[in-house]
């Protein structure tokens, strides 16, 4: 297994046999494909990379300190919304079911229900902006912007429903902010029934795209075990062929009564674990996430969403480590309780700082243009691996 | 060698479906709107600026304490017994001045912590959200509605109150009955107009 | 394996590393492990074919108070599909762990990040340097103690 | 037109400078449509309005507003870049591409130099602008900009053969190198063009041409040099300005120029498609500018809807398929034309 990690990933007819100089170039913070404020300190011979050394940092603010100084357990959600922005819902999923844990509470049915579709929207949500900016990573600008279309039919659902569109605070412990308004079901069932065609549309135009194949397959391979070994999770894991979704595997709220599928890659154009395995599996994600979410409207039962939403939240000392799923992989709260009404420690295990830790392992002996291939293949917020 | 001219049939022929694909979106009508000209309305949960109706504040804080980023800042000077600040529009009796209420907008995550605390509902999330200013300065809002004399005033009389209660105590710890005579103060004036923002 | 097989079974192979275990412990049950050998434990818990521990879930820097500080590993066996946490405490004056980086990757930067916030050394690790905050920070933001500095570079930290 | 001109005037230098103005009083309104035009197009690919603001109807000022705030803008040179070579850089690449438009034959009354190697005067003059590039990536003393200028002139200089054996297919079959000879060659119906003429080689062949002349004006799929996700701006990242303009402008006189010789060498230059319907010098040029506007729709097409190859990719494509390509192509020609004579 070390071997495999410490190998090149060598691109055909690129051995590296002429006598050159190595260059040190910095890529980042402000690079147009880095995804946010991300550095990379690439050694570069010629057009091709012979490490990466990622830095990381330049987000940081501070969530794990200011949750140890909120008055209660409820303000640390605003924060969590704000990791992983793109998905925030997700975020907040995570961290009040670690509390509900905590406190030992059973939250009503209807808000589980809740729960679950919005969850899988902000995996669409997610997903699309994964994919529409890989798309501009490799070059094509459209889908981009036929993904941000999409994204703001759920981003007007979300605001219908909570009254924001990017960073909700509608999960709370226990409970939820606002019911669903009145017309939910209708509009989520228009959005499924909207949004199936794009994705054959999206297909069209990019996945199965002669180019961007090439571009992407056979780039940047990360095998099952340096996958497992690095931790790595979601889509990443998954393109590796690893079939490992906490939804199924360590179910969590309601995920258990759901009737869907875990796309794993499968090497269709190229090797298991290549950048178009973990393209293809989010696409694919994206449509089980459709067929979640209208399998969970159909089922939404009635009752109250804050009924069991806690007067004073103070659970007994203790410490729990719930970890979901969200789209970007394993997001894990480890939260201490000293018994006080202010978390002793709040960790977040970020899927995307993970993921990121093996950029490294995918990209030596790529070129820099697969550098950005890949980049955007493990599809990082630097909102979440910096914190 | 197959492989070679398969790979640029598929080049020629996954280009072309490609090419439709935005051809037929050249002919579909936009989605984007002309912004300020045109404008979407807003859900009517949309959480946007906020607004404090003074008339109803009681000054009781809890929106200040359940802020996570603590951008309110309230404070308030008690009323004397003699004086009746009247009553909010849910019936609750207010006894505090609220000479400071301060929003940093700026400051502001809109996460809504605030509103739900509130046990007459006067700071709400409204559907504004066009409040750019060139100086930050300006992105505090300032709630309050009473002049800084109007305050003086206030804090003095409850300092005499105080002080009078005090005196009384001390009186009434030194000889049991004391003769509480205070003459009434005047009635201090009702907080003006709330100043509407936006 | 339920918690207590795997604990016996530590215990049985390294004896006085296993310093504490609370099987019972609400919601995961823990096992507390001797700093020098976690290593050690970490690769049995890895290669053996029983345990089979094959991620490093999470680790995590914690500040007990008191001068203790600690790191908590939960990790998950996606084959065996059972799972631990094991805890490891070390003082503030000499605060040395051994880096689990060799057993499972992921623990580089995670480590990487909780010597940045909590100071704690992992022996072993093949690039300790800080990962969150600048190179030239003083101190570690995460402990209880930590007061913040008034002046970084010349600029007025509490903006 | 020279000749009406020395007539009317009696002044040799006024007449040439005259003649030379007319393709600049062309080029820098077309790029800015071209600007404007681009935006638009790719605003409504994308289900989007794009600029909608400046000047009346849907924008249309929109780029004559950004070319003045280019030229008012700071002028500025990075400290640590060969001044020299960065100042003359852009000048250098605009004198190429726009050298190349005094051989095009916009009609069959206007050429601005009307002489029998045209076509060879533009492949040949059309090479400066490899120079300009690698002298802007070069100045600029970045990283990023040296890379987009090498992968730039590797692009060009490796595409160069493509054009030239797809170019020659086409002078094996008319004998002459003279643009306007080339153009009366096709006149008649459509079906005249080279592009339908000894089908299917000279077809292939505007194929390899069209595609190889997106690599060598930097479009999509070939846009590795400039290829924003990567090298974020290429060999002008460091330009700002009027410099920045400059570059900009050359590039697209450029994909005017190719198209142009794509409209001459195939598509029949300023004949009208109906024979006669339409035809003379003043529709000439009416037919000549819609068929290379009709070019450089596809450009934009393409450019957004394709992503990007791979600066390897990229030299497999011309290596590997346009040049074998091409060579069966001049072939096919060639053993077509000898078995006719």
């Amino acid at each position: 297994m070390e071997e495999t990690m410490t190998q090149p990933t060598k691109v055909a007819g690129f051995g590296r046999t002429l006598k050159s100089e190595e260059m040190v170039i910095s890529m980042g913070p402000q690079h147009p494909s880095t995804h946010g404020v991300l550095r990379l300190e690439l050694v570069v011979d010629g057009e091709i990379v012979v490490d990466v050394i990622p830095h990381i940092g330049y987000l940081h603010r501070c969530f794990e300190k200011h949750c140890e100084h909120m008055t209660n357990y409820q303000q640390v959600i605003p924060y969590a919304d704000r990791m992983d922005y793109v998905a925030a819902m997700s975020n907040e999923f995570g961290y009040v079911v670690a509390c509900e844990k905590l406190l030992k509470i059973k939250v009503p049915e209807r808000v589980e229900y809740i729960r679950v579709i919005m969850a899988e929207f902000s995996r669409i949500v997610s997903h699309l902006i994964a994919i529409g900016t890989y798309g501009m990573d490799i070059g094509a600008f459209t889908p981009f912007l036929y993904c941000m279309r999409d994204r703001e039919r759920v981003l007007d659902i979300f605001e219908q429903t909570c009254g924001a569109r990017l960073l909700y605070n509608y999960m709370w412990i226990g409970g939820l902010s606002h019911d669903v308004p009145g017309n939910f079901s209708g509009k989520v069932k228009d959005f499924c029934r909207y949004f199936r065609p794009k994705i054959r549309e999206l297909n069209d135009l990019l996945s199965y795209n002669k180019i961007f194949i090439k571009r992407t397959a056979n780039v940047g391979v990360l095998p099952a075990d340096v996958a497992l070994n690095y931790a790595v999770s979601g889509p990443v894991l998954r393109g590796s062929g690893v079939a490992w979704d906490l939804r199924k595997n360590d179910p969590y709220s309601v995920y258990d009564r759901f009737d869907f599928e875990i796309p794993v890659g499968k090497g269709l154009k190229g090797t298991v674990g290549d950048c178009w395995d973990r393209y293809m599996v989010r696409i694919h994600e994206m449509e089980q996430s459709v067929n979640i979410i209208e399998q969970a409207v159909d089922k939404l039962p009635a009752g109250d969403v804050a009924s069991a939403i806690p007067k004073r939240i103070r659970p007994d000392a203790g410490d729990v480590y719930v970890r979901t799923e969200t789209p970007k992989g394993e997001l894990g709260y480890y939260i201490v309780s000293d018994g006080t009404a202010t978390p002793f420690r709040v960790k977040v295990k970020s899927p995307c700082f993970v993921n990121l830790s093996a950029l490294p392992a995918m990209c030596r002996g790529a070129m820099i243009a697969d550098i950005v291939a890949v980049l955007g293949s493990i599809d990082i917020v630097l909102g979440e691996v910096d914190r | 060698m197959l492989t070679y001219f398969r790979d640029i049939w598929d080049g020629v022929v996954t280009v072309l479906i490609g090419m439709k694909v935005t051809w037929m979106h050249l002919f579909t009508p936009a989605v984007t709107i002309q912004y300020p000209d045109v404008k979407l309305k807003l859900p009517e949960r949309a959480r946007n600026r906020l607004y404090v109706n003074m008339d109803d504040c009681i000054g009781c804080d809890q929106c200040a304490m359940a802020c996570p980023v603590d951008c309110i800042t309230i404070e308030t000077v008690k009323s004397t017994p003699d004086v009746d600040l009247g009553l909010t529009s849910v019936g609750t009796k207010k006894r505090l001045y609220v000479p400071v209420f301060d929003i940093d907008i700026a400051k502001c995550c809109y996460c809504g912590l605030c509103v739900y605390p509130c046990p007459t509902e006067c700071i709400k999330m409204t559907d504004v959200y066009e409040f750019a200013e060139f100086d930050r300065e300006n992105l505090i809002y300032r709630f309050a509605t009473m002049t800084p004399a109007e305050t003086a005033d206030a804090r003095s009389r409850l300092s005499a109150y105080e002080k009078e209660q005090a005196a009384k105590k001390a009186a009434a710890a030194a000889a049991k009955p004391a003769p509480a005579a205070a003459p009434p103060a005047p009635g201090a004036p009702p907080p003006a107009n709330p100043e509407t923002k936006g | 394996m339920t918690a207590q097989e795997i604990v016996d079974s530590l215990k049985a192979r390294f004896g006085d590393a296993v310093l504490e275990a609370k099987v019972d412990a609400f919601p995961d049950p823990w096992v507390k492990i001797a700093p020098a050998s976690l290593r050690e434990v970490c690769l049995f818990l890895r290669d053996d074919g029983g345990m089979l521990f094959d991620v490093l879930m999470c680790l995590s820097g914690m500040d007990y108070r008191g001068g203790k500080l600690g790191v908590v590993y939960h990790i998950d066996s996606t084959s065996k599909r059972h799972r631990i946490v094991l805890k490891t405490e070390v003082s503030e004056a000499d605060p040395r762990v051994s880096s689990v980086e060799s057993v499972w990757k992921t623990a580089n930067w995670h480590e990487r990040e909780a010597f940045d916030m909590y100071g704690v050394i992992f022996d072993g690790h093949p690039d300790l340097r800080r990962i969150l905050m600048p190179d030239d920070w003083q101190g570690f933001p995460l402990r209880k103690d930590y007061q913040v500095p008034e002046f970084y570079n010349g600029m007025k930290v509490p903006y | 037109m020279k000749e009406f001109l020395l007539d009317l005037l009696h002044n040799e230098p006024l007449v040439y400078t005259l003649m030379a103005i007319v393709p600049l009083v062309w080029v820098v309104p077309f790029a800015l449509f071209a600007v404007w035009w681009e935006r638009k197009i790719s605003a409504h690919m994308q289900d989007r309005l794009g600029p909608m603001r400046t000047g009346g109807y849907h924008g249309w000022a929109q780029t004559i507003a950004d070319i003045l705030k280019l030229i008012q803008k700071e002028d500025i040179i990075p400290s640590a870049a060969d001044k020299k070579l960065f100042i003359l850089a852009p000048y250098l690449v605009f004198a190429g591409s726009y050298a190349a438009y005094a051989a095009i034959p916009f009609s069959a009354a206007y050429v601005g130099s009307g002489i029998n190697i045209g076509l060879f005067y533009i492949i040949s003059i059309s090479s400066l602008v490899v120079v300009g590039l690698l002298m802007a990536g070069w100045a600029s003393n970045n990283k990023w900009s040296l890379f987009g200028a090498l992968r730039s002139a590797a692009q060009i200089v490796s595409y160069e053969i493509p054009v030239a054996l797809a170019i020659l297919a086409v002078v094996m079959v008319t004998g002459s190198f003279d643009l306007q000879e080339i153009n009366r060659q096709q006149s008649g119906w459509f079906w005249n063009w080279f592009l339908f003429q000894k089908f299917p080689f000279l077809f292939v062949g505007s194929l390899i041409y069209f595609v190889a002349s997106l690599a060598e004006v930097n479009r999509t799929p070939f846009d590795i040099p400039e290829a924003e996700s990567e090298l974020v701006a290429g060999y002008h990242t460091e330009y700002g300005g009027m410099r920045f303009a400059l570059l900009f402008l050359s590039e697209y006189a450029n994909m005017f120029a190719v198209s142009a010789i794509a409209t001459t060498l195939f598509l029949g230059g300023w004949n009208s498609p109906f024979g006669d319907w339409l035809a003379g010098p003043f529709w000439g040029v009416f037919w000549f500018l819609t068929k290379g506007m009709a070019f450089i729709f596809v450009q934009m097409w393409l450019r957004w809807t394709l992503p990007r190859l791979r600066v390897d990719q990229l030299m497999y494509v011309g290596w590997k398929v346009l040049i074998p390509f091409a060579f069966v192509v001049v072939i096919g020609v060639g053993f077509w034309v000898m078995a006719l004579r």
